[in-house]
């Protein structure tokens, strides 16, 4: 017998995979640079204070035929992880189990981590779709590869997919912020604006082959070309904060001033922010992330700073989606969330004082059970 | 006798001679250190000038103190593959402790933290030599162990902030020109050196050149190689307070840097096998190494591409090393010839 | 697993049936797959205990279709292992297999494509096998050198996933014979081939020879140099096939397949498990065979019991030190041979090979 | 057949053939006698490819060959019995066997073809007692070495078969069954080349023997018409005792430094000596006898697990050698490249290696030590992997005399050491002795042994069997070692 499904949707995947993940950036795909742009300024539709339950532009799908029987009790909630393996992911996964708890309908909640190997996650989700879930929580590894795997479940029981898509719409919804380009672009933004034509920018990327980060870049280079601004340097980090403070000194020795940081995400801001201070230098406009330690240190130090959010309140989402379509109310297709900027402007709104330096401020978690002790936070 | 005259003659040798001769064992490191440095000059007009020198060897202390430790055990016989790992858990425990005792002095934490690491090096040390589990088993089981349940202890990401009194000897500079790292850097070197020429060092060359002859000369070899293990820790351990002081936490902050120990090592001209090679000399890799970091990011060599010199000239560097030296040209570990063990 | 019973093989052997002296409970071989079995009941008893209930259809195929990547790699690196070698490119090399498999696939033909990964396979394993013998460079660092190599081209070319796999490929990922992954008699079929070579061909009895005793090998003809180049182009093949297989499971070409897996470390440690000396010359796929399956059950059973991942990796390196101390290890006596006494007598202690500074002995 | 002439070959700038010339004829057993070190097993690998010759030229069957790689002499037909062995003790015994020239029948070894051939070389030796698929690290030595013989004889054709002391780890009835063997191999016509220091197998078995001294021949003998006497001249070159220096005076042996009462291992039984200050002890024994056992274990390397010990009077049963060492015992071991030195280590690093492995032990000046025992270096600092083995031994030697040792330990001194460097060693242990140390000596060598002793103790089969005065005669050594059998010759070979 194969478990491939019977429904391959090969030719369409192919396609839809050369855009979004894959080569996809290679050649920028402007349809979705666009959409996404425009969805940064689009009103979310929702509770204003809830934003993981708020939606943009979204196009409801009818999920009736899901509903449990006798409404959404007694509920076997299954959710296949990709891995706890950065910060992000494990504020992410407090955020759900805490959401969890929150529901008391919820009798069993069945993790499985995949430790960041795709093949494991394709045997995890075969072994959740038969395991009496009610609904499966899908937060893929690779956005290509889990493809066949996730289509398979799909025959079997509603599947709601979040964080990185599949190629497939066979799940009920996915749940995702904006996305990369809008992300890289409000960073970018902020620089072009700051910086004068001509001005020396130093991108700091974590590495190579993820594709929400070569959208994130993509979306940045475009803006940076189109406002003038000099790309002095384009490195690779790997998420090592030393490294990238190694990067941002010898950038500055080789080219004297630097006038804006670009990163794709925060890990490494603090560290690029330290390498101006060792050298003596003021720090230029730096762009990061909802991290807590670079929230910190634009407070204490007074910087110039953006930093966009790829939030982790989204975690939270997939449990109430998962709840809504065994209760048969609708969900839209494609959940589209709001995906934050802090800005001086709203600075308060994310930074909290306590936290520990790797939590994230758009965790949306400030309400949930356990907070602030279960992430760590006093 | 014509035997004194050889005898004395010879050992006439002055001491600088002698120096000169330890320095030739490490050669190819030393030729290859200048090349890299020439290249870095060339590349960057200031990058001999006070300031960014000293940042260069500051940014390189870590991976040599690493080197240096890892010298030891590598000397010995063995390998110490947790040495990555002992980094990420003493970055993420020096933040984790914080987290619980946001006061607490960072010389004690420092010390602390020292001390674990040297804990850990006994396990390696007692696991290999008491249980005769293979170095390389032993200290890749404990990689995982201690990746695992460092992060095991802090839910998955350390919950403290890391005081700028910590973080003084890994990023600030004593009288605000010399970063700290740097006579840490010579401290550990010179330690190294002492270490390597005191009897204990001798006995551990012989060690890992020979167990058995060093054990029927009354060497301690269990004690002897489990304590290379344990400097091997502890100097892994000071590398995390050096990196956690430079760059603050992260949750893999030592991620890879086993491989570039031992790499660094090897560079030095040292033998995987043991019982032969100059800790010197490891340095001198180490320092190679991170000139060869600086030099390909300076180079602008694009980014992805890095990798793939970097391993090309650890090839190159490694297999002419070998080769042009009949000293050295095997650089597996020899065989003892038996000798006519058998005749009556 | 403390009730495998490595120790005290030597006097059980002797008093065991004529017919079962071959099968001899201190071999590493039988040792390995007893404890794959304990650890299956123990992981059985836990699960049922736990209320779950662990040998289900489904749990069996999870386990052998998890075993199928680090097995076909791990069927690799004994035959590296073996011969004195080691290989530390093969996460890499499992990535950029993925890649060109899935991006031939999309362009041309299957077979091409399959043609195209192993040739590119047999390159690298020739690649590592020239360094190491005609260069001299540690096996250690050789590898590691090529991993490097490789770890830039891809992050070079690649941005993400890449290529298409077609459905008929992709069968090799997911099809079953009843319960029986068809990827697993890949596996199979692979652990069947690299016995035989290792076993049964000359050039496997050299493999033996080379790492047991390089010099003796030597004397008595075998080429050495020729037949580690060798061992490690056939380790490259099987870290094709595997790459093969991970693109139809994946249905892409996955620049991080290899790496994020650990498939170097993972694959050594299970050769090592399996009971193949790490100096070489001693062990053999059948072992290896057995030391996956132990790290997958274990997987597994982690699995069942939603246990904390982070706690998982603990386990699994105490599991690793604990099995190696408790059977891997080369026994502290020999029967008759007395000469050959550890730590007293006998031949110089030729306690390395090639590749990898061998056991420390406690002297 | 085969003819090899003016052969030469040196080490590391050290001459260890001098022009040497030999002739082998088909189904002649032809002997190849001299003292360790004289070049016996050089020459022999010269013969079989291992060691290309400086000089010189190997005729087989009248063709001038010349033999880059060991398979080469083997395809022509010169198989070589290894002095060590060479074998993969994890193998079995066939494929230990055909190691290299392995059968193979459609692709794959032929496992069987191996096997059965294997069972048929072992039933021609008559050892039928030896499975083809048992792993060799299961074998006793001497089966090893019979499989050793039995890979020679695989070998395609045998024309020339070189055995180099095959004898030396063979008990009696083993050496009977190999007589016959080799008797029945030259009667088909194979030559062979047969080294050993038995001199009585070398009677027993060959036509002619050639006696080999420091590199050079020194003398081609028809066995029927030499005797062991002419033989013994010619290898050792001059009247035997005659360099040995004088012994202990009566008034120069003074107090007991080391006495041992009934101890015993699982080796050794009933074990009682003393040893006293000024006094040499010679321990003769045959192969086996378990004279290194006991060194072993009055050093505490193979300890006793029962008995009772003083040294310098204070009880000691040392349990490890760091132990015994503390005591003032020291061993100088038989296997020095193995257990003495390490070898990539300097000379400076191996003579202190003791005092500072054991702190408080020793002096740390070792100029004049190595002036001392007269070694000859380029200098402290050089690796004694470079030096030749005399001058090896002398280092081990210093390693000893730095730690101050009351008791010294020596386990066959001079193996594989040239005869310069033998005296140096004789005249300094006789020094030794005057300075008020205690000296045991195991030699396998019977007329250093007896021209070096004070005292002669004699073991057989784990235990001490008899006591002899200096100056014994070797047939009363011989007598008492081989538990009475009279007429056995042993070792008398330098
Ligand atoms: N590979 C080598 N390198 C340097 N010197 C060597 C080497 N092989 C042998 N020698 C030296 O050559 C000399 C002759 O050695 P050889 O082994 O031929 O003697 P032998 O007659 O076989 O002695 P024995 O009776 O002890 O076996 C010895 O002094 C030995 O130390
Ligand atoms: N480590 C050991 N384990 C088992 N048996 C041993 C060991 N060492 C020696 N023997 C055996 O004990 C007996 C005594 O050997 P020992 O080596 O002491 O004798 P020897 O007279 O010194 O021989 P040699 O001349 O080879 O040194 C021999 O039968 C030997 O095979
Ligand atoms: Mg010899
Ligand atoms: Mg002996």
């Amino acid at each position: 017998s194969s478990d491939i499904p019977e429904d391959d949707a090969a030719g369409a995947a192919s396609s839809e995979q050369a855009q979004d993940g894959g080569e996809g950036a290679k050649f920028f795909d402007q349809a979705a640079y666009d959409r996404q742009l425009a969805l940064a300024g689009t009103a979310p539709r929702g509770p204003a204070d809830k934003p993981w339950e708020q939606m943009l532009d979204p196009q409801m799908t009818d999920t009736a035929k899901y509903a449990k029987k006798g409404g959404a009790k007694g509920v076997h909630l299954c959710f296949s992880n990709a891995g706890v393996f950065n910060p992000w992911r494990q504020v992410g996964l407090k955020n759900m189990k805490a959401e969890v708890e929150l529901h008391e309908e919820i009798t069993k909640f069945t993790v499985l981590d995949a430790q960041g190997k795709d093949d494991k996650q394709i045997s995890d989700i075969q072994e959740l779709s038969g395991k009496g879930c009610d609904a499966l929580i899908v937060s893929p590894n690779t956005t290509a590869t889990l493809t066949p795997a996730v289509q398979e479940a799909c025959g079997k029981l509603p599947v709601i997919v979040f964080d990185r898509g599949v190629q497939t719409d066979c799940g009920v919804t996915f749940i995702s912020p904006i996305g990369g380009y809008a992300y890289g672009a409000a960073a970018a933004d902020f620089l072009t604006g700051k910086v004068a034509k001509g001005g020396k920018i130093v991108a700091l990327r974590i590495s190579p082959g993820v594709d929400v980060l070569e959208n994130r870049w993509a979306a940045a280079k475009k803006a940076f070309d189109k406002a003038g601004l000099q790309v002095a340097e384009v490195k690779f980090t790997d998420g090592d904060p030393s490294k990238a403070k190694s990067i941002v000194s010898d950038a500055l020795s080789r080219h004297g001033t630097i006038d804006g940081v670009w990163m794709d995400s925060g890990a490494t801001a603090v560290a690029a922010v330290e390498a101006f201070e060792d050298a003596g230098k003021d720090v230029p406009p730096i762009t990061g992330e909802d991290q807590q330690d670079f929230l910190q240190a634009w407070k204490d130090k007074d910087l110039t700073a953006i930093a966009p959010a790829y939030p982790t309140f989204q975690w939270r989402t997939p449990v109430i989606a998962a709840l809504r379509v065994l209760g048969g109310q609708e969900v839209p297709k494609q959940w589209v969330l709001p995906q934050p900027v802090v800005t001086e402007e709203n600075f308060d709104t994310y930074y909290k004082d306590g936290m520990p330096p790797l939590h994230y401020g758009a965790c949306g978690c400030e309400k949930l059970p356990g907070y602030p002790g279960a992430w760590g936070g006093k | 006798m014509t035997t004194d005259t050889t005898t004395t003659t010879t050992t006439a040798r002055t001491a600088p001679a002698r120096a000169l001769r330890r320095l030739g064992a490490g050669g190819p490191v030393y030729a290859l250190l200048v090349i890299l440095l020439a290249a870095l000059a060339i590349t960057d007009a200031g990058f001999f000038e006070p300031d960014s020198f000293l940042a260069f060897v500051k940014r390189a202390a870590p991976l040599v103190i690493l080197a240096a430790g890892q010298y030891l055990v590598i000397v010995s016989g063995g390998f110490d593959l947790s040495v990555g790992a002992v980094v990420t858990a003493g970055v993420v425990a020096g933040a984790e402790l914080y987290g619980s005792y946001p006061e607490a002095p960072w010389l004690l934490v420092t010390v602390g933290l020292v001390m674990a690491g040297a804990v850990v090096g006994v396990a390696n040390g007692l696991i290999t030599t008491r249980l005769g589990v293979p170095s390389f088993i032993t200290t890749l089981g404990m990689m995982l162990i201690l990746e695992g349940a460092v992060f095991y202890w802090t839910g998955g990401s350390p919950q403290g902030v890391l005081p700028a009194s910590f973080r003084e000897f890994g990023r600030g500079s004593a009288g605000g020109w010399l970063p700290w790292a740097v006579p840490a850097c010579v401290v550990v070197g010179a330690a190294a050196v002492w270490l390597m020429r005191s009897d204990f060092g001798r006995t551990l060359l012989a060690t890992g050149d020979n167990d058995r002859a060093a054990h029927l000369a009354g060497v301690r070899v269990p004690r002897v190689r489990t304590l290379a293990f344990v400097l091997s820790g502890a100097a892994a351990a000071l590398a995390a307070v050096l990196i956690a002081g430079f760059s603050g936490v992260s949750a893999q902050a030592g991620r890879g840097l086993e491989f570039e120990a031992i790499t660094a090592v090897v560079l030095g001209g040292v033998l995987l096998g043991g019982g032969r090679g100059s800790v010197v000399a490891a340095m001198a890799g180490a320092f190679s190494l991170q000139a060869l970091f600086t030099l390909l990011n300076l180079q602008g060599v694009s980014g992805a591409l890095e990798s793939t010199v970097q391993g090309v000239i650890v090839i190159a560097a490694v297999g002419l090393g070998a080769t042009g030296r009949p000293g050295l040209s095997r650089l597996r570990r020899h065989r003892s010839q038996p000798s006519g063990g058998t005749t009556s | 697993m403390t009730t495998v019973p490595g120790g005290s093989a030597a006097p059980v052997a002797p008093r065991l049936p004529h017919a079962l002296g071959r099968l001899r409970l201190g071999d590493p071989v039988v040792a390995v797959w007893l404890a794959a079995l304990v650890v299956t009941l123990a992981g059985w008893i836990v699960v049922a205990a736990d209320g779950g209930d662990f040998l289900t259809r489904s749990t069996v195929t999870g386990i052998l279709q998890n075993s199928v990547a680090l097995g076909l790699v791990a069927v690799g690196q004994s035959m590296v292992i073996l011969t004195g070698s080691l290989d530390l490119s093969v996460a890499y090399l499992v990535s950029l297999g993925t890649l060109v498999a899935a991006e031939m696939m999309q362009s041309g033909n299957v077979i091409t494509a399959i043609l195209a990964v192993l040739a590119l396979s047999a390159a690298v394993g020739l690649a590592n096998g020239l360094i190491v013998t005609g260069l001299k460079v540690n096996a250690f660092i050789a590898t590691l050198g090529t991993a490097f190599i490789l770890r830039g081209y891809i992050e070079d070319t690649y941005t993400g996933p890449a290529g298409h796999v077609p459905a008929s490929f992709r069968r090799l990922g997911y099809d079953r014979i009843g319960f029986v992954p068809v990827s697993v008699l890949l596996l199979i079929a692979v652990a069947v081939v690299a016995w035989l070579i290792t076993r049964r061909t000359r050039v496997g009895h050299h493999m033996y020879a080379t790492g047991g005793d390089e010099h003796a090998a030597r004397l008595s003809g075998v080429r050495t140099g020729r037949t580690v180049v060798l061992a490690h182009v056939l380790c490259s093949l099987c870290v094709g096939a595997a790459a093969l297989f991970l693109a139809a499971r994946l249905g892409a070409g996955a620049p991080w397949a290899g790496t994020d897996a650990r498939y170097d470390l993972e694959s050594i440690a299970a050769v090592v498990l399996g009971g193949t000396a790490l100096a070489g010359g001693r062990g053999g796929v059948a072992g290896t065979l057995g030391g996956v399956l132990v790290l997958s059950v274990l997987d597994s059973v982690f699995n069942q019991l939603s246990i904390d991942p982070f706690f998982k990796n603990v386990v699994r390196g105490v599991v690793i030190i604990a099995a190696v101390a408790l059977f891997a290890r080369p026994p502290r006596s020999d029967r008759a041979g007395g000469r050959q006494r550890r730590g007293d007598r006998g031949r110089p202690g030729r306690s390395g090979a090639p590749g990898v500074p061998g056991q420390e002995k406690s002297g | 057949m085969l003819t090899m002439s003016s052969v030469s070959k040196s080490f590391l700038g050290a001459r260890v053939l001098h022009g040497v010339s030999l002739d082998l004829e088909p189904g002649e057993v032809h002997a190849l006698v001299g003292e360790n070190g004289a070049g016996k097993s050089t020459l022999m690998k010269v013969l079989a490819g291992e060691y290309t010759p400086d000089k010189g030229t190997i005729t087989l069957d009248g063709t001038a060959r010349v033999f880059s790689h060991p398979v080469q002499a083997q395809a022509a037909g010169i198989a070589l019995i290894h002095q060590e062995f060479a074998l993969l003790p994890y193998r079995t015994v066939a494929e230990n066997v055909f190691l290299g020239r392995e059968p193979v029948r459609r692709g794959l070894v032929d496992r069987r073809a191996m096997e059965r051939r294997t069972a048929e070389l072992l039933s021609e030796l008559d050892e039928t007692g030896i499975d083809p698929r048992a792993q060799v690290k299961e074998l006793s030595v001497a089966r090893q070495q019979t499989v050793e013989i039995v890979k020679a004889l695989a070998a395609s054709d045998v024309r020339v078969l070189v055995m180099d002391e095959p004898t030396a780890p063979l008990a009696d009835h083993e050496v009977e069954r190999l007589y016959a063997l080799i008797r029945r191999l030259a009667a088909r016509g194979i030559g062979i080349l047969y080294i050993s220091h038995r001199l009585r197998e070398v009677f027993d078995l060959s036509r002619r023997i050639t006696v080999l001294k420091d590199g050079r021949k020194v003398a081609a003998l028809t066995t029927a018409e030499t005797t062991t006497d002419e033989v013994v001249r010619a290898m050792v070159g001059r009247e035997l005792r005659s360099y040995y220096p004088p012994r202990a005076a009566p008034g120069e042996i003074s107090e007991p430094l080391l006495s041992v009462t009934d101890a015993g291992n699982e080796r050794l039984t009933d074990i009682g000596l003393t040893l006293r200050a000024g006094e040499v002890t010679g321990v003769a024994g045959l192969q086996g006898s378990g004279r290194t056992s006991l060194v072993r274990a009055l050093f505490g390397a193979a300890p006793f697990t029962r008995g009772r010990m003083t040294v310098a009077g204070r009880p000691l049963l040392p349990g490890s050698p760091r132990q015994a060492i503390r005591g003032g015992i020291a061993l100088v071991t038989e296997d020095r490249k193995a257990e003495g030195l390490a070898l990539r280590q300097s000379v400076r690093d191996n003579a202190l290696l003791v005092t500072r492995a054991v702190s408080g032990v020793g002096k740390r000046e070792v100029r004049g030590l190595l002036e001392r025992v007269a070694l000859r270096s380029r200098g402290l600092d050089q690796e004694v992997r470079y030096l030749s083995g005399g001058n090896q031994q002398k280092v081990v030697i210093a390693k000893w005399l730095a730690a101050r040792p009351r008791v010294l330990l020596f386990d066959e001194p001079t193996r594989g050491v040239d005869v310069g460097a033998k005296s140096a060693i004789h005249t300094l242990v006789r020094e030794l002795a005057r300075e008020g140390l205690a000296v045991l000596i195991v030699s396998s060598e019977l007329p250093e042994l007896i021209g070096m002793s004070d005292r002669i103790l004699v073991m057989s089969d784990g235990a001490l069997v008899g006591e002899l005065p200096a100056g014994a005669a070797e047939e009363d050594v011989m007598r008492l070692a081989t538990g009475g059998t009279p007429d056995r010759f042993e070792g008398s070979a330098a």
